[in-house]
């Protein structure tokens, strides 16, 4: 064991898969000389080389492009892609291939890629530097989609990721980067994709988020205990799948749910969560579910920034009014 | 200026034949042994009666949309026959001609333009990657999966297919760079049919060749008559070879012609010439190779005859293989979305068996 | 008064714009001299000539951005994406820029291009021409989605598009270019982005949907009329705004609702109704909303499209279900 | 063989001067008055002291991730000096020095580095385009604008600005085509600084120069030294011209260099060493220019003094007026995402609007 930030984990995470498979290759803008713009590949390129740690130009088509050949060719590709927001140009790629080479070939050719990205915002940096991309994802079936909240479950996920059969979109809340040292085992282990984490159990009420917004749900949970409320903090983990048994068996325990992400509002991963409920469980709610999201509005520039993002005073006025419903 | 510039471009405009429009050879002839070259012959007319036969079927209402390739049979042929097994292909929706001489079985062919999955199924063993809609963006499959080869020291090569107009997409592009920068054993294959669905070459591109553009990533380019099967497979031999032994990507353009609509949904009419198309059917790339073969002495007219039969034949046999395959099983559409079912789609599978099980019923009731 | 295909009703439409305003620009592939693979601009380019009605090279994000600078400058160009999955190349110019111009220039400057697309399945196409991609942009603020389910509307939506400052995704049902002839006025009227239509009034079971799906409702409305139940078929016309009013209202009077659309059904458009409702009208619902979508799997091929997109019997079954509760 | 491409290549490689390293002239100067020259000066000895002074304020806090441009004056008052109050530029993160030649207030730079989308608000009348972050997508905007020119019968001309790394992005490819395509009054200029963040051009591209790419469109491409700005202000004279009166785009490349870590977050040690920084700091643009105005008796060193003091006071007090401005109205969030609040947006601004209140309100409380 060893105390590591987020992003250590992610490095050790990624040092072990390459170590352990001769398939693994890393590659994206500024991996390898440069270790990566937050430094999540530092040391590799210095371990494995050139062929295993690939600085590719500046195209994020042709990194997601061919990292599918190289997928379908047998290797492993791990790419970078160096903000959420410029996973855009490769969008076609993502949808239109990378999520349907295993169907469309009825099993004979599967790309397992995963492709890594600092998401998410909080670090107060420059435009579509902190966007929210998932949602341009769930509806689209053939991608796992897994977004870590502690340093544990980044190493444990994302070597869980790289062995998966399947393509993973992995992304990794940038604000967490350092917010924190945790123990990790320094060995190989996984996280299984598709379990959701109690990472606080309660009575009165549910709360189920995912990435940095666990530990904005964790301290406004603190705060409603000192009120009196009980409340139970699920990290989803993963968003495709989701863990249905997880997220029914808490409502059916609380009868109240608070959904938190730092998404725009409308159609994010929020109102499916909303929809599952109404599909599995709508009977045991005691009252509507409160969604607290960010606006609908571009995410704002760093000024502005924490009008944007849910703070835990925002979730816990949830917590109450759902409370008191 | 201008005329300086258009000599040094020769070599990027200049077009690579062997063959003349009649067949006799006005370029040094690839060395291939007699069987191989009745063989590159017999291609091209099982590829021509397979196309018409399944625009025919098409009209039928027997398959979705086709997309035909007649006029590109030396592209087709060309550009894969020398390939080995361990090579790759990564093919657009008119280059299933290459698809089955790299090994795809006709019935695939068939079924995918049905409209069934499976028949994008390669067979295990044949590197035949399927069918990309998305225009230009299996280059970039093509590249990563050299790069591949590269990396593991093996000496597969990977070869992409694109059109002219596809030559506009940024993948273009993307996918040269990579190949360029990192060396890797791919070939770029443009057939430049001069149209992109209706827009004519010069409104896709104001360059003078598309070969030219090679220059834009100082890899090798080159331009060939796509109507010349030996041509294109000379200039293939040239980029396997160098591709095989480290010697990096080429980008390689023919000048070709489709003699059908763009697919069955296009009518051609609309924007090209009823004289156009006889200009490039006089160069027709069969006949070509025909008479190169008869003059040879390898070929007879009893013998073509015979070839045409059995490709009829063949084709025949392959379609009524097709159509007895029925309709796929629905479980298909699950099942292959990831390698495991989740629960949502183990929900939804169930639902729908259930639900085709009542239909079924009630039609039974009904009937 | 003429009686019109949707088809023809988007050329009018197109037509009328341009006679009416010299800044409005059609482009795309294949829109000039060949009118169009749906011949949604057949005439024009003979009527307003190349500098209007401009043929580009096969280059969606070209296609978008090149948009982009044209409206910025002052015209109101009309692109038109030849396929709902060859947006993909141009998602980046999509979410990125067209969404966000006038919100990051503080409105100095906007970006008023309309985006047409032949939308979802229905007419046994080859992969990805059978797409529904509005989940990709319904979490991204910026855009107006627009979806017609007749001609009238395609005709008054569309001009309403091509007037609206803002940003338009207008997704045409491609399976209703030719289904039906409806009178459509030949001159020039809008119809408003936002407003929900009430295609079928009915007290017992309220049916939000849009597109095709609006005309598989009414099917199955019919059919429940049989059986006693009176359907309400609202057809939303806008997913971008959605009409919270006319949902609402319509959740009131009923209680009981099913979301019809054909997408995929995870973290689609129908989760976000539902999700609205939770919000703004749970304590009306007599039983959970049941979602009638397609499958979490790509669209397949042609021989099992059927399988995948909703039918009248299956919006009966949901009918039933919900009424039954 | 070679040799030939050689020829062919070698309009595309030679690099375009104007003064030596020393400051004399090497190359025809441009007709420039000598208030012209002076002014061309000041601008960059202002732009040297803007984007010191940022640094300097990110550091203390008082920015956000800022992208200093120190070494790219040359660059940055070239590329913009000549160009009507008419015509458009798109630029990158890198570009503010371009942005204020073109007319947007120095406080608007400020304001959008500290994190202020206001700053992205050109004034009325002053056609620069806010920054854009996604790499390389603005050329299709100034292609877009500048073909939107020709449409509409104006001769207003589009500057698109990228860098290196820039070019390897897919729409660097459209942009080129669309523009020669349709033969549009744009002006693609490449600022190669030879590094994306840590990638040198090498690992980037295979070609030899950025400029030979124009090769694949057939428009014109020129390389000029980009720590010239005589040299700059040069190519850019005739690419105006040139597109002004109809005659298409123009691909520029100008070799430079960025002294400064490629944003904040950067640490440059990590990827290039500091001899190489020192060579291209002999080589200073300002330096240069300097010189060369004292060797025609246009400039003394007093001159020279009171300007660097007077561009600190300029930069002091924008600084302050930025400063002054506080933090930008919550409401602005909302009110542009589209023309016309919708529902969702009025309902969303109404309750941050209140919890605003009330925090501030329990904040007074506390207090
Ligand atoms: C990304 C993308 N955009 C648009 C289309 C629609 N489309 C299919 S084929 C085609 C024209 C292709 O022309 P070309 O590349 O010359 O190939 P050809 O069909 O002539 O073989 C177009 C526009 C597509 N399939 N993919
Ligand atoms: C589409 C996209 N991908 C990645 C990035 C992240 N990024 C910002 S600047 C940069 C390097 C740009 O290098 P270059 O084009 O040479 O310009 P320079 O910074 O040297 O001026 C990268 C990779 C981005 N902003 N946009
Ligand atoms: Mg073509
Ligand atoms: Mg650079």
């Amino acid at each position: 064991m060893a105390r590591m930030t987020m992003v250590q984990a992610i490095n050790d995470a990624l040092r072990v898969a390459m170590r352990r498979d001769p398939r693994v290759v890393v590659m994206g803008e500024d991996v390898g000389v440069n270790g990566g713009v937050f430094r999540a590949t530092d040391g590799l390129y210095k371990e494995f080389g050139p062929d295993r740690v690939i600085d590719t130009p500046l195209a994020e088509a042709g990194i997601i492009g061919t990292a599918i050949g190289m997928a379908v060719n047998g290797l492993r590709p791990v790419a970078e892609i160096q903000f959420d927001g410029f996973l855009a140009p490769a969008h076609e790629h993502v949808v239109n291939h990378l999520a349907r080479i295993r169907w469309r070939s009825r099993g004979r050719f599967t790309a397992p890629v995963v492709i890594r990205i600092p998401s998410f915002g909080g670090i107060r940096a420059l435009e579509h530097h902190s966007e929210s991309i998932e949602a341009w994802y769930m509806n689209n079936p053939g991608l796992k989609i897994v977004v870590p909240s502690t340093a544990y479950d980044a190493k444990g996920l994302l070597l869980a990721a790289i062995e998966d059969p399947d393509p993973v979109l992995f992304l990794e809340p940038k604000r967490l980067y350092r917010a924190f040292r945790e123990e990790v085992p320094e060995d190989y282990y996984t996280v299984p994709i598709g379990k959701a984490r109690v990472a606080r159990e309660g009575r009165d009420v549910s709360l189920f988020t995912y990435g940095a917004m666990v530990h904005v749900a964790l301290e406004a949970a603190e705060k409603a205990a000192q009120e009196g409320i009980d409340v139970e903090v699920i990290d989803l983990r993963s968003l495709m799948p989701l863990d249905v048994e997880a997220i029914v068996a808490s409502v059916q325990k609380t009868g109240r749910v608070v959904v938190l992400n730092e998404a725009p509002r409308t159609a994010g991963a929020a109102a499916e969560i909303i929809a599952l409920i109404n599909d599995k469980a709508l009977l045991y709610l005691e009252a509507p579910v409160v969604r607290v999201t960010g606006f609908d509005v571009p995410m704002p520039y760093l000024l502005n920034e924490d009008l944007y993002l849910p703070d835990a005073e925002r979730v816990l006025e949830a917590i109450r009014e759902v409370r008191s419903y | 200026m201008a005329t300086r510039e258009e000599e040094l471009l020769a070599p990027y405009l200049q077009v690579r034949s062997v063959l003349g429009a009649d067949g006799t050879p006005v370029g040094p002839e690839p060395d291939l042994t007699p069987d191989q070259l009745r063989e590159i012959y017999r291609w091209m007319v099982f590829l021509r009666v397979h196309d018409q036969r399944l625009l025919t079927l098409q009209r039928q209402g027997r398959l979705g949309t086709f997309a035909p390739f007649s006029g590109q049979e030396a592209c087709q042929v060309g550009s894969a026959y020398l390939l080995e097994p361990k090579d790759w292909i990564f093919p657009t929706y008119r280059d299933h001609g290459a698809m089955m001489v790299h090994g795809l079985p006709e019935v695939n062919v068939i079924r995918y333009f049905m409209g069934d999955e499976w028949g994008s199924r390669a067979p295990d063993g044949v590197n035949v990657f399927p069918i990309s809609i998305p225009i230009a963006t299996q280059l970039n499959h093509a590249v990563g999966c050299a790069w591949a080869s590269k990396i593991k020291g093996e000496d597969a090569v990977a070869v992409g297919y694109v059109g002219d107009g596809g030559t506009s997409e940024g993948d273009f592009h993307e996918a040269l760079n990579f190949a360029s920068v990192f060396n890797v054993p791919a070939i770029i294959f443009v057939q430049n049919n001069r149209y992109a669905i209706s827009v004519p070459l010069h409104r896709q591109m104001k360059s003078r060749s598309i070969a030219q553009r090679a220059l834009a990533y100082d890899i090798p380019g080159v331009r060939v008559d796509g109507q010349d099967v030996l041509a294109v497979l000379s200039v293939f031999r040239e980029a396997i070879d160098r591709a095989r032994s480290g010697g990096g990507p080429t980008l390689i353009e023919a000048l070709t012609y489709r003699y059908g609509p763009h697919t069955t949904s296009d009518d051609p009419k609309r924007y090209r010439s009823q004289e156009e198309l006889e200009e490039w059917q006089a160069r027709d790339p069969i006949e070509r190779m025909r008479r190169y073969l008869v003059a040879k002495g390898l070929w007879t007219e009893k013998e073509d005859e015979d070839l045409w039969n059995w490709a009829r034949e063949q084709v025949a046999a392959a379609v009524a293989e097709a159509e007895a395959m029925g309709r796929p099983d629905p479980a298909g559409i699950f099942d292959y979305v990831y390698a495991e079912l989740p629960w949502h789609l183990r929900e939804q599978k169930e639902k729908l068996l259930a639900e085709l099980a009542r239909r079924q019923g009630e039609v039974k009731r009904h009937g």
